[in-house]
């Protein structure tokens, strides 16, 4: 089974299984404690400069946003990124905190290239960009998240994506197949908003799940934002409802609207012209500047944040919400 | 004689009759989810709308704006995660895939990664994002394009998403799943497939109004020209009516 | 990446990724037709002697125990197994009706060694048995589901267990460390039960989810059992809760109470003495032959058991069923 | 002084004392059941029982009868499948197994495959079921066995879930996680441990009125005899109210 190709990118973060292991073993309560803090707390506690970081689902859906804003907020620097972004990692880029990433898709979706990628990269701030696809970067995450240190796939193969990765080519001994092998990933810090959690950590999550399981079970520290805070009658109630067991879990932070601009599937839909002030002001680095001082820098928390998008807003977003029926 | 219409609605259209009853097909962001909506409104009913992040067999009475959103799976089949259904691909399960990029070579190799040298890049694009997956492992793909030299290149600068990469029997050697590869271009002058013998880009038909020289002065490669070029119908009144009133009403793309 | 070690089992199912995805691309209908039919039905059409075939969860626990037992009144032969089992498989051993086993356990849990196993195996009547972990046997399944030809794992190492299975130890290429490489698992036949299905093969399932996913996805032909049939505006009502999506499903079976003596969890509990009754006939070949004679073949279809087993005892079982609280 | 009791309530007692609170633990069927039970009751509150095929953190109100039945799964955390909570065991997070086999050897291997020769055996046994699973990726395992000369065997004849295999690093050698192994044997004669030097099983504490010269006759190998042998308390008259009133009243298992 010799490698009959290797990807010359960087393996931007190095894994051990086996110190995986010992964090799981040493640094992870099985005792089910109090994990609730407010963001600043959660974040201040967790993140640190040149960590390795993610954000799940992604700037639109179900995303931390509060979180990330709040990692704005705190100044961290040379942070190590996977995405799978838009507004979330943008705003990083345009922060200028991100060093090395781990690249799948950066865009503003339809409004397509995001002026905050194209200047980080080009002028060479963003130092490296080692290329994945969407599923390849989760496929990572799924091979940490079950133990292994890689996983093999059929992506990539033949193309630039592979030569720019850290994926290595080999033959399957079974089929004689070739296959591309996905070294794990395994994040310092992990960052996922969902629908409910209880004060442990035991997480619910309603519509797709995107890579929220994966990305839980592949990272060191996991900060879960909630929308509410349920009591843990309600996860017991509902066992097999739980997608993240609370011991995956370190901080719970509750932030309502913690997606918004983005969605949050049958609570509220996006905030359009919210998005689009974001579009709109990134084109030019004092526009994103004047963005992260208006909504980010120049505020206190998420509340503050809340108050400034005000309720009416939020509430039309909540009439815009994707219902059951 | 049908009405006044964009080079998007023409596009979208054209995209949309594509698309075969009764099969299932990526969709991405922009013009592949209006063509899927009309598509599923018109000549494809039985569509099945399969979207990276989770969401499968929606029905679209909402146009999506994210390939994550609630609308891609509104009354939906199911609604997993992307590794279900990128996995689901990769066992063959997917039909269809709709791609786009800023360049596209002779061989349907798409770019969506760099303009310029990759660590030292002219422009820095989003990514492949799912793209990559998609071409990999669908058994059909069909690439989205604005139509001018600048995209139309003898060779991409890096290749994100595979087409039939060097040319015939390339994807079989480099480990991609048989039978799969790409069948068509959409650009805003005409449609496209591929020369069975050469993998190499080949007029199909023109959208109206449009020549051939027209296309081949915007393509910056030596395009297939077959002895019999099609024309592309114009949009119906009634595609343009269901695109307008019940698609995109309120023009967030169009 | 060399071979450090390959086991000496034989390979049951030789497996072929490509033609699997052909077979998914033409023997899988997209469309939403009407699968439903009855255990004959089901069991004719796409059973066949010497496929290769499994069932899910396991005899005591959410099992098509009216598919497996219908299985055996049509009387195929040189089935080839995978289990994971416990009465459904013991029952197909007492029945003489499997030909080789890829074995993880086939018991009667707190009640012991099936002596149906033991004469099966102990008498050459199983010419073969390739030998591997429940963990192992799943992940085979998953690999198949995701479309790849093998998955590593730290399980089997340094035991007989890899020798006598078909795995393979190669070194991770990235970090040096030992792994065994599960070879995929393609189904030519599965049976699984679930709490409630629509008619074109839409699953939902409650509690615990065993491997129904992973079997769901690695099967040439699916056969689904459901305690309830639903209309489709359920399924799509809740489209986070489809466990296996129709276009996975051939068939569809309405079995209530499919599971017993089994249970099937917050609907009916297990029927202890029903199972007893099998552990204790099974104890001589005759008892077994008895036991078939009684519950299997001498009964038209699961109508007909359902009748013999009487509602009474049905009813007891409900009222032994797990609830939500 | 305490009142009559069994073997198996016995050995179920002396396993429950071995659980730690606030850890994780995989169950698998039988005395670990009770043993867990029991210990959630007495010393080990916070403990977290972990089933194969997916239930977490259940509340043990009812004594479950398989690994499988929704009592795994009462009122827990969360109820997945067997791929999630193995690959949560590959992982690092779970800290005790339970395990048992018709044979075990001085290195604490155990064989649940066949007596005699794999291919034509003179005993077909269950399989290995989990238990190779948990014996590879949990932290400390714990072997509860009837305690005879016919199972304490000097080699297993399928080594089928990995002890110390072969003795000092031998398990890392073969890439089994390091720090990981057994740490017990609770038997219906004695409590035995392994001698760190040598990996190899040594008596740690009797049962009451059981002698070491009694042990050894029952044992198959050459235990290792410290000099100091301890003795383990009878079950209490609490823990017999519990198994019996509380935790088995049918007298399903004891």
């Amino acid at each position: 089974m010799e490698i009959l190709e290797s990807g010359i990118g960087e393996i931007i973060q190095p894994f051990d299984l086996d110190e995986f292991r010992e964090w799981n073993r040493t640094r992870k309560s099985r005792k089910l404690t109090d994990k609730l803090m407010t963001e600043q707390e959660a974040i201040r506690e967790f993140v640190y400069d040149g960590c390795y970081i993610g954000t799940e689902l992604y700037g639109t859906v179900r995303c931390p946003m509060s979180l990330a804003r709040e990692v704005v907020r705190q100044g961290f620097k040379d942070l190590r990124v996977c995405g799978q972004g838009v507004l979330e990692l943008d705003l990083w880029l345009a922060a200028g905190i991100v060093k090395k990433l781990d690249i799948t898709y950066i865009g503003l979706e339809v409004y397509g290239i995001p002026p905050s990628l194209r200047r980080a990269v080009e002028s060479g701030q963003v130092e490296t960009c080692v290329e994945w696809s969407n599923a390849s970067i989760s496929w990572r995450m799924k091979a940490a998240a079950m133990g292994v240190p890689f996983l093999p796939t059929r992506s990539m193969l033949g193309t630039d994506m592979l030569k720019y990765s850290a994926a290595k080519v080999v033959e399957d001994p079974f089929t004689g197949i070739k296959v591309a092998l996905l070294p794990a990933l395994i994040l310092d810090v992990a960052l996922i908003h969902v629908h409910r959690a209880d004060k442990h950590g035991n997480c619910q999550i309603e519509g797709i799940s995107g890579f929220a399981l994966e990305m839980a079970r592949a990272c060191k520290r996991l900060i879960i934002s909630a929308e509410e805070i349920i009591p843990t009658e309600e996860i017991r109630k509902y066992p097999d409802r739980t997608m993240i067991p609370y011991y995956l879990v370190d901080a719970v932070v509750h932030a309502p609207y913690g997606s918004h601009p983005g969605e949050m599937a049958y609570l509220y839909g996006r905030d359009e012209p919210g998005i689009k002030e974001w579009v709109e002001m990134s084109k030019t680095a004092e526009g994103a500047q004047e963005y992260l001082d208006k909504y980010v820098l120049g505020l206190k928390d998420h509340e503050a944040y809340l108050q400034l998008i005000g309720k009416q807003r939020l509430q039309e977003c909540v009439e815009l919400r994707e219902k059951r029926e | 004689m049908s009405e006044e219409y964009s080079k998007t609605e023409l596009m979208i259209c054209v995209a949309a009759r594509l698309f075969e009853d009764g099969t299932t097909c990526f969709i991405g962001t922009g013009i592949p989810m209006l063509a899927a909506m009309l598509a599923s409104k018109t000549t494809a009913p039985n569509l099945v709308p399969v979207f990276e992040f989770g969401g499968t067999g929606a029905i679209l009475e909402e146009l999506p704006r994210a390939v994550g959103e609630a609308r891609t799976f509104h009354k939906g089949i199911s609604a997993l995660g992307i590794c279900d259904t990128m996995e689901t691909a990769q066992r063959g399960f997917i039909d269809y895939g709709f791609l786009g990029g800023a360049q596209i070579d002779p061989y349907g190799n798409l770019n969506s990664v760099t303009i310029g040298d990759h660590d030292h890049p002219k422009a820095r694009l989003p990514g492949s994002g799912g793209g990559n997956d998609v071409g990999s492992h669908c058994w059909q793909t069909i690439a989205i394009m604005q139509h001018d030299a600048r995209r139309f290149v003898p060779r991409v600068d890096f290749l994100t998403t595979p087409g039939f990469l060097t040319g015939p029997g390339a994807r079989e050697a480099a480990g991609l799943p048989p039978g799969t590869g790409p069948i068509a271009v959409v650009s805003t002058l005409a449609l496209m497939d591929y020369e069975p013998e050469t993998c190499r880009m080949r007029l199909k038909s023109l959208h109206p109004s449009v020549t051939v020289d027209e296309v081949k002065a915007n393509t910056g490669f030596e395009l297939v020209i077959p002895a019999q070029v099609g024309k592309n119908e114009p949009p119906s009144a009634e595609e343009l009516r269901l695109l307008r009133e019940e698609i995109d009403p309120t023009r967030f793309y169009i």
